[in-house]
């Protein structure tokens, strides 16, 4: 009968306040249909490297929680390193273990069951989508 | 409350998932909406079958065969009589629900809808009887047409009434028991509207069957639907029932083996129904399966199985009222077997683990009824539904673990 | 002849169905090309199913059904390495090879071709790969070509080749192995020489996979189907095939719940395949069974089945060329685990009638192949085909009751 | 591993040589399209009473001693009655015990088995689908 999925820590990140960016570079939405979850993602960009990141949730905790965590991380990377990480990320996730890696590196204490995994992946998705949408935009 | 069944142990007992001493012991499993457990009759039938007479069915002279064959017949009889059907040759084995009006949607509405027609159903439907319809729209022209949710979570008579008026709605096809909130629709007033209307009717028991008897013509309707798996039997089996002269009229659905009369390069011949739309081995076994389901059903009893099911939609609307915060979907004037709600300040995703940990299975999400969940302004729910093994206990453990769960969700004070 | 299996009894001790303490002690099964009997395995992995892990799938939170969906993701994977596909993406579940071969025929055939686009069958096929593309041929005017039987029994290869000339020919597909005679075609040089053409390649496996291993990609199809039944598994379970390019090109076939994004009234979303092709709740516990199958299979591993059939066919062979009056058809250059045959002066459902009385379980028939039984001049034969359970003693057996209706049959000399 | 079913009786019966009548009031031809089986029969008829009986069967021996049981039987009987006869002959069979009534009289020692019960019952079927054919004639 563990909650431990549900630490201090997660519930407290699920609780923060995030917000939207006033002038976003790129912007991504991503739903979960099967839920009805969704994420706003927004990045403010300089010379290949995120300044700024600002968003927002209507989802579960884990879902409010993994955005919370991606809010905090993204600042100072470089959109160059992004992908491999949402891989990295993507992978342990699924493996059940936990060691989220770097971006979501706070969920690392307690294996995501499966069924919920969709909801932690839901904020990684959006960043995803905001990257493929700015190498859009760029090659134009 | 007194839930003793008489002669014999209380069924829970009948169901090894629950076996005190097996991997799931204290399992609360209020999910039997999305798939009921097995009894040990329905198991063994299974296995017994296909330990001691397997063979495949229709075209073996041998007694294995034949007595197969005599088996899976048998439980086509054995369903007409459990729906009151006409005769055996109006009950078609098919996958489940999804695939009967899967069949209904191609087989009868590929020939017999054209541009301009309608098609009616209501907001409460599964998405099973949304998204075919919405492909013969897409595909024939034809409009579908929605009656609305009544403000107190049943269907909207009026509107249901008004959209027949024209006269174009040449199908009426609506669920007996909404699932997604356990809104029991009056089903019998409904076909008699479309029928007088000139609609054929089909309606989706999948939510009913376990629950209620159902006798299909005394409904009037001309099909219903139904999943064995949530009839306490086998998955991959499920029954189409549609009226003989309906039946004739329709084209088969999946083509090849059993289902043919006699096959040419230039010119293939069809056999009547059921076979017409019973193509290539069927799933022997899930009927074998089936039949001992309805034996099983048919040993407790309708006077049981109600009077049981009554009893727990009582204690348990009275335990969850006393939830504060907790808010259970209208179900219309009657609710059977299911009670889906919200909990504020708590996700139902997060509910629904939360609830896990408390070894309570309830289901999270939209139900498959995206569309009504919409309507309630909602994209998710807890939803609790009931079996023949529940007991009110279940009950208690569920509000127990909710209450855990609100108080995880509710902001400490230092 | 040896047909030791080292360091385990035979696998007929495998299967109670053939337990000699049994209602089938005695029983001679030779009908598994129609089905395969069942292993213990396979039937406990169905019935712990039950007793143990059910729950629905893909929708629950809880652990009990995240349990039962890792299992049935788990066999998805588990069939794609049994048939080297390249992704578990590839693989549908569906009911059986019949329901396969119509999924091609409606998700792809009905998008992908157009009147004067021809599909090139062979004369060796099962009707389950004739009828669906006779009502794609009615519907949309394509052409249905016919690869002619060659005088040996097998593929006629020139008429194949000339019937691929003129490039019209989008969908070649044709059967590993033909059910009816039990003649191997030479699938990965017709499948080389149709997609040179131009055309997409479908294979009907049913008589292949409990018999030799397949690999997709070797073969370089497009399609590949097959039923559980036939490999040990349980009834109403399949597997299609599909290469993953080809998979994206195509619609939805039946619709409804756990194969879409987001439903409303006006407008709905599909999920990516292989979800796409699975609608509403599946055969979960058939699912497991076959995975149980597919298991078994391995613990006993090719290099032993195909060198017991091999065994088994000479000894057979031999033993069937010494019945005078006995005629087989024939298989062309390759025959695998069938045997079609018709005895001078009886009528084949007689022979199977006194075989049956001598338990000796044939099929006598059609065999759901009546083009081809036409092209031999006949309308019935009588099959023995082979399971990995069967014994030399077995074709004694058969030998023996074939005789005893010759001379039943034979005029009493007074 | 009784071989009951085909007592000598039958067995004389199917080899019983049967002929076509050169010149039927009615023919008619049924086959069983499963096994390829077919059956052709002839009636002469006068005043409502079968007068001569000929046909011809390509099946199986349950088939063939089924049409000669037939063609014996049938001269004589009145139209009329016949109908009532095939219904009762048709139950008899489908219940698997014996008893085929009138018109089969001669296999009532053996229940059909059921995979077999349709090699019966084309002759009867034949003869049903004469009777229909001369209904129709006559009202036109
Ligand atoms: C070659 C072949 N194709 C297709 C089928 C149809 O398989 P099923 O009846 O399991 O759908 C069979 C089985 O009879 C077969 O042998
Ligand atoms: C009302 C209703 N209709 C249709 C279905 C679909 O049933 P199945 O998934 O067994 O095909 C369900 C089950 O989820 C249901 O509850």
């Amino acid at each position: 009968m563990s909650e431990a999925l549900y630490s201090d820590k997660i519930l407290a990140l699920a609780a923060r306040k995030v917000a939207r960016l006033p002038k976003p570079d790129v912007t991504a939405v991503r739903n979960n249909p099967l839920c009805g979850d969704r994420v706003t993602l927004d990045l403010a960009i300089a010379e290949g490297i995120v300044t700024a990141a600002g968003g927002e949730a209507r989802g579960c905790a884990l879902c409010c929680a993994g955005l919370a965590v991606l809010l905090d991380d993204l600042p100072g990377q470089t959109l160059e390193s992004l992908p491999a990480q949402i891989e990295t990320a993507r992978r342990s996730i699924a493996m059940g273990v936990s060691g989220l890696a770097v971006v979501l590196s706070v969920l690392q204490e307690r294996p995501i069951p499966r069924p919920r995994q969709k909801c932690v992946l839901l904020p990684l998705e959006a960043l995803q989508e905001a990257l493929s949408s700015l190498s859009t935009n760029t090659h134009e | 409350m007194s839930l003793v069944l008489h002669n014999r142990p209380h069924p829970k007992a009948d169901f090894p998932i629950f076996d005190p001493a097996g991997p799931n012991a204290g399992l609360t499993y209020l999910d039997s909406g999305a798939s009921a457990q097995k009894p040990t009759q329905v198991i063994e039938a299974v296995s017994r079958f296909y330990a001691t007479g397997y063979a495949n069915i229709h075209r073996g002279v041998y007694k294995l065969s034949a007595t197969a064959t005599d088996a899976y017949e048998g439980v086509r009889a054995q369903v007409a009589t459990f729906l009151n059907a006409a005769s055996e040759q109006e009950i078609i084995f098919v996958r489940g629900a999804t695939e009967g009006l899967n069949l209904i949607a191609h087989s009868w509405g590929q020939t017999h809808l054209q541009a301009g027609d309608a098609v009616l159903i209501t907001a409460l439907e599964h998405h099973a009887n949304i998204v075919p319809w919405q492909i013969l729209r897409d595909q024939k022209g034809i409009e579908l047409r929605v009656a609305a949710l009544a403000e107190d979570g049943g269907v909207d008579r009026a509107d249901f009434t008004a959209k027949l008026a024209d006269g174009k709605v040449k199908l009426a096809t609506f669920t007996h028991i909404a699932n997604a909130t356990g809104a029991v629709l009056p089903v019998a007033e409904l076909t008699a509207e479309a029928k007088a209307a000139g609609a054929l009717v089909a309606i989706d028991g999948c939510q009913a069957v376990a629950h209620r008897p159902v006798d299909v013509q005394a409904l009037g309707c001309d099909f219903y639907v139904f999943s064995a798996h949530k009839l306490y039997g086998p998955t991959g089996i499920g029954i189409l029932y549609g009226r003989l002269a309906v039946l004739e009229t329709m084209q088969p659905y999946q083509t090849g083996g059993d289902m043919v009369a006699t096959v040419r390069f230039d010119k293939t011949e069809f056999l009547d129904p059921p076979q017409r739309f019973e193509a290539g081995t069927p799933d022997i076994a899930g009927v074998i399966g089936l039949g001992a389901a309805i034996d099983y059903v048919g040993s407790l009893g309708w006077p049981w199985i109600e009077a049981h099911e009554k009893a727990l939609l009582a204690y348990g609307e009275a335990v969850l009222a006393k939830v504060p915060g907790l808010t259970l979907l209208p179900a219309g004037p009657h609710r059977s077997g299911i009670f889906s709600f919200t909990v504020d300040g708590v996700h139902p995703h997060d509910l629904g683990t939360i609830l896990d940990h408390h070894n309570v299975a309830i289901r999270a999400g939209s139900h498959c009824a995206q569309p009504l969940l919409n309507e309630f302004g909602l994209t998710a729910t807890v939803r609790a539904s009931l079996g023949l093994y529940n007991e009110p206990e279940d009950f208690d453990r569920l509000a127990e673990a909710v209450r855990a769960a609100q108080r995880m969700f509710t902001p400490k004070r230092a």
